[in-house]
């Protein structure tokens, strides 16, 4: 009849490998080659470029509100480049870089945050579903789909993200519990930049880490210097090989910080301090692993400048693209908001398809009409 | 038709489950208490000892976590047929069928598809606890991109359980609870399905039409035959079976005819099934329509507990009443 | 009435918060970044400041848990009036909404109540991100036992949202976002509630009745404005206000008078407001009906991302088309 | 850039007083006067024999399906007694035994099993809520009413109670998270009879115990001996004394075993064996207890006797005053069932009331009619 300690027995660990100023853990630091190193680089650039040239579409009207990804690179890069093509990746919506890194192309991206469905078709090749909104939904998802490789025998990984403030979903919970009891091959990985909009991490949940809340589920948990590439791939990949090798979920947080408002709506001054901004810009994902790259030899700093100048164009190419297919007569007909709700035609949006047609029709004539009378009163003047 | 069985719907569920997982290596059955209880009707009785508990899943106890990641097993290419204990609970389930369920193919533009049932026990009538009675499709049916259909029948349940499993769509299949073990009826040896979509004239008739679904038909049906014999009526019954989409034309057709129209069900007035087929029946055969339709449903009340439940529920006289009252207004 | 101000719908949503925090010490306002942030639409600006955080609580990201605790809390005796950042997230707490708040109160005989208001903003026009635009008003006004009411402007706004705040029961506050900064109105100093269950004749009218609320009503207003003018017609015009309880009776004297209607909402339409409104008029003043009632409504569809929501959304062209096409039928 | 394991700062424990064989750890033991040790195993008896005479009437028709609680009784009487009356208690639905320590007569116990809403009516003079039947919804009540005695700065706790099975809810995640980042003074309960219905906890979590999910929220967790009245008083008592301190909420775990099926519709040889069951019916909590009172010389075996006698009498009672009610006319009224739905009466639901009322006398003119022909037919023949 004793009274005593529990002994906690799930693994909670921090790790960091590539410090702010590009110092780097040599015993720690993971075996990638050149390529693929300039490969994540290329890609963090990609997203955070994209990601500044979307604000500048945003402010100009040329593209929605949408939420903003820079400072998000590493957490997003480090653990996408831990997977294979023929594995899940189940986003939120933070991961841009990664998003790209997968295949999503830039118009793509575009349509989206402009208002297009088509945005929303994953790119072929990959296994990948698209941006999501509820927040903490697509991890049951990413559960399911865990469960499913386990029933079918596939011997892949689904890797999904979440925010900070998405864990306080009771779906969070439920996916995690439901991974864990099935074992299923998923690493979920937390996008720790310490706000929900407004509210802080302190206000959303009681706990001094997220990675801990791996032993409510019996499973690994990892909390990683989320601005850290190197760090982020290590955690994902020994997460993703475990995973497969039979050994279930694994939790990963990263911790960083949105360098930007929660969405082009957003007005963070009301609720972080600019000091605290400051220190977290001093802490940048893409300087240290540039500095790192260059003292590693992989790249050179002219390298890195025509990088610049290749995502640049990139850039501009895709949003071309983009504009190009809003205009598209696919991409505008609105009648297409009847065609793929279901895997047939029902008879009653049949009805009501032909009724918005012939709304539109309608009021085309009523146009030409008016044009027609304008242009008449036009000419009588 | 080849040879028939006699069997109630409990079995006639539980067959349509067998088959379909012997047909399908994509088809799974998950949920609470699915396995080694064989669910708490019985429903999947067989089963985890037949399929295994890889395809015959005891779920933890969380509806979202059972339906959300179905979703995420029927993208990877299974086939889910989910049980929600009660559809009561079906509640924590309301944001990944309305968010994700009802919505990936659409925003995907048909790239991505979500082939899984959700199945739920409804209605009152077996003196069940609270939040075990309610009668709340007209919830499901509102969603766009959802389906949703309701045997009356073996028959119906076991065919209209094929399509929904076969359907490359999210489908709500209701079973009302009442008619589990209530009778018996002959179903055929081969696989039968019924198009989702589609209404059933039951019996032709020229005074009045009576729609009806679930377990409210068995009670619609009585009231007819009841009326038939003792008045000189004759009546259109049709078992709608497919409560989104809606058969609306069948129904029209017959209004056409009849004139005249009853809607019984056991859900709620307030935005239930009945509004939908009145709003319909005004937008599609107003001029047939030689007086107000009549709807014979639960009240806007939760289900009262059991001790009451029977006065909440459509029995057979007040359809009867409402159906002369129709046909002498 | 003594003296007015102009204002927006938002700040006249924010005057309402004010006051109701101000005159009774048990009204608290919780939600997802309503505090220092002061809302996603700045709803909640200076309450923070105002009241502190024990009365203005900005809490963690989760719906359910938002409505769960604001049952509690109304339990104990306060009145949370809880923002729920889209309608759309409100799927989350559909169970702690359906299960409990609208329960409580029956099922202990009059004994517990639970007294709060779920604010939310809902429907499009305003270019958002998915899942940020639809208005699914029939899923709450469904459920035996909810209130729910719908603003079209500043006025009714701040006197509906007195009277949720006020009301013993639950209510589901529908704030339609696009007429946060759409237009200004006289707003009373005075404090005013308007009665939940009443609908308002804006306008008298003699050949038909066109019937709407929320965001559709401006259109709808618009609408009837410009027929008025272009055409020798004579709308009634009724802002229904309150979705449930909903005030039949004045749809019906009006259509009793007019002998047709028109029903205008973003939400769809199959098992949509106008469905349970055609029910009741053909239940309560059928032989007045002198044509179909025409529903313009949204399609029974997801909201169409934002490139195309206007197809999607009632316009005033649209409902001039019904509306002329039910006076000449 | 270490890579280090993170300290599991919360305090996770372990705490049996009271061993099946009636052994007590001195040094643990609470002091509790005799009267109220008497008071809860009375209550624990009490609990125990209404519970078995409740299966008697369900067997023959004269209640309905309920869930039963032999089994429970140290779980909600330990924990129950370490509140006061103007604390709250909100239920799950195995707390018979507290439920009617907390006042609630056994007539609305019966009433509420039986199908009538005044059974769910709480009694006064205590702050209790009515069973719950979805499960892990009740916690979140829990939480919101903590939350409300931090605001208005009443220095009361809320005790709530649910199952393991329950765990797996995304409202248990949701309530335990709100409670903790508000510090609302809310002990969690969980009744862990190992089973929910028939999927055992090694199917619902993955985790080694319950009480470590308390980790997650940042909150004290402790498992206890659920069958050990005097370890649940303990623990229990510790978590209300520090939550009415300010120190939070505290998640405790009673370890027990239901003795019976999960409900009088299920058969749990279906999926527990004979042998599981036959080792915890050692383990039962009041054939220790009263060992522990008659050891302490709180009781004496005779009186053991009487109270056996007193509580069957109460019970008979109980029964018979439920079985009055439910015939009386205010209970038989299904018209009630519109009065209670809003404040005040609207038009919509006088109308309902009036259309059943008008369908209920037409039913009865009916009847009259019918009785009518049929007596004139039998005096015919
Ligand atoms: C279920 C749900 N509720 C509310 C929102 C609105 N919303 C969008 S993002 C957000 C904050 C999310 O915070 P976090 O999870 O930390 O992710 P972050 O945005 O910081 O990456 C909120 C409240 C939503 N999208 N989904
Ligand atoms: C939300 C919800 N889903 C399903 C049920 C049906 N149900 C009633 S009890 C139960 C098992 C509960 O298990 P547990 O939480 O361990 O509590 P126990 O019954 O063992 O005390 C289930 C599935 C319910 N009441 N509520
Ligand atoms: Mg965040
Ligand atoms: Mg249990």
């Amino acid at each position: 009849m004793p009274r005593k300690p529990i002994e906690i027995t799930e693994k909670i660990e921090y790790l960091s490998i590539l410090d702010e100023n590009a110092n780097v853990d040599a015993k720690l630091e993971p075996k990638l080659d050149n390529a693929t190193l300039k490969k994540m680089y290329r890609f963090m650039l990609l997203g955070r470029r994209t990601d500044e040239r979307m604000l500048k579409m945003q402010r100009t009207g040329r593209l929605g509100t949408f939420p903003q990804a820079s400072g998000h690179e590493a957490v997003s890069i480090g653990s996408v480049s831990a997977i294979e093509k023929t594995d899940w990746h189940i986003p939120a919506y933070r991961e841009l870089a990664g998003m790209l890194y997968r295949g999503w192309s830039l118009e793509k991206i575009i349509l989206y945050w402009n208002g297009y469905e088509e945005g929303a078709v994953p790119p072929e090749g990959v296994n990948d579903l698209p941006y999501c909104v509820p927040v903490a939904s697509q991890l049951l998802h990413a559960a399911g789909v865990g469960m499913a490789m386990n029933i079918k025998g596939d011997k892949k990984v689904a890797l999904t993200y979440f925010g900070d403030g998405s864990s306080s979903e009771g779906d969070f919970h439920e996916a995690l519990n439901f991974a864990s009891v099935f074992k299923a091959p998923v690493v979920f990985v937390c996008q720790n930049n310490q706000y929900a909009i407004s509210v802080p991490l302190s206000k959303q949940m009681n706990c001094k880490t997220l990675a801990q809340r791996a032993v409510a589920y019996g499973m690994p948990g990892i909390k990683v210097d989320g601005n850290d590439v190197l760090a982020m791939y290590v955690a994902t990949k020994e997460a993703v090989d475990r995973a497969k090798a039979g050994g279930g979920p694994t939790l990963v947080e990263g911790l960083t910080y949105r360098f930007t408002p929660h969405t082009t709506a957003d007005d963070p001054k009301r609720y972080r301090s600019e000091d605290e901004s400051k220190e977290w810009f001093g802490k940048e994902p893409l300087t240290r692993f540039a500095k790192y790259l260059q003292n590693k030899g992989v790249v050179t700093a002219k390298e890195l400048e025509e990088m610049e100048a290749e995502v640049d164009a990139e850039i501009r190419a895709g949003i071309e693209r983009s504009e190009t297919l809003s205009k598209s007569e696919e991409l505008m007909n609105p009648l297409a908001m009847f065609d793929y709700l279901y895997g047939e035609e029902t008879e009653h949006l049949k009805a009501q398809k032909e009724e918005l047609k012939q709304y539109l029709e309608h009021k085309k004539k009523g146009k030409k009409q008016q044009n027609h009378t304008a242009h008449a009163a036009g000419s009588a003047k | 038709m080849a040879g028939t069985k006699e069997m109630n719907m409990a079995k006639a569920i539980n067959l349509a489950l067998h088959e379909a997982l012997e047909r399908d290596e994509n088809v799974v059955v998950m949920g609470e208490d699915v396995g080694y209880d064989e669910g708490v009707f019985r429903i999947t009785e067989g089963l985890v000892q037949k399929y295994g508990e890889k395809r015959v899943i005891d779920t933890p106890l969380a509806e979202a976590g059972i339906m959300g990641t179905a979703i995420g097993m029927s993208i990877y290419g299974l086939r889910p047929v989910c049980e929600i204990q009660f559809s009561d609970f079906a509640n924590y389930a309301f944001n990944q069928m309305e968010s994700h369920a009802a919505r990936f193919r659409n925003r995907t533009r048909g790239q991505i598809k979500t082939p899984l049932v959700m199945r739920m026990p409804s209605g009152g009538g077996i003196r069940a606890l609270e939040h075990h009675s309610e009668s709340r499709e007209a919830t499901w049916a509102h969603v766009p991109g959802l389906k949703v259909v309701m045997p009356s029948g073996p028959r119906s349940a076991r065919a209209l359980l094929h399509s929904a499993i076969q359907d490359d769509d999210a489908v709500v299949f209701y079973e009302p609870k009442s008619l589990y073990r209530l009778f018996k009826e002959e179903v055929p040896d081969e696989i039968e399905t019924f198009p989702i979509g589609k209404a059933q004239v039951v019996k032709e008739g020229k005074d009045l039409t009576v729609v009806s679904f679930g377990a409210s038909f068995r009670v619609a049906l009585d009231a007819v035959e009841t009326l038939e014999e003792d008045q000189d009526v004759s009546i259109e019954l049709i078992d709608l079976l497919s409560i989104s989409p809606m058969d609306h034309a069948t129904i029209c057709k017959s209004v056409e005819k009849t004139g005249r129209l009853v809607v019984v069900h056991e859900g709620p007035r307030n935005l239930g099934i009945a509004a939908e087929i009145i709003a319909r029946v005004n937008e599609n055969a107003f001029l047939s329509l030689e007086a107000p339709v009549k709807r014979v449903t639960g009240y806007d009340v939760p289900m009262p507990y059991f001790s009451k439940e029977q006065f909440f529920l459509p029995d057979a006289d007040k359809v009867a009443l409402a159906c002369m009252e129709t046909i002498k207004f």
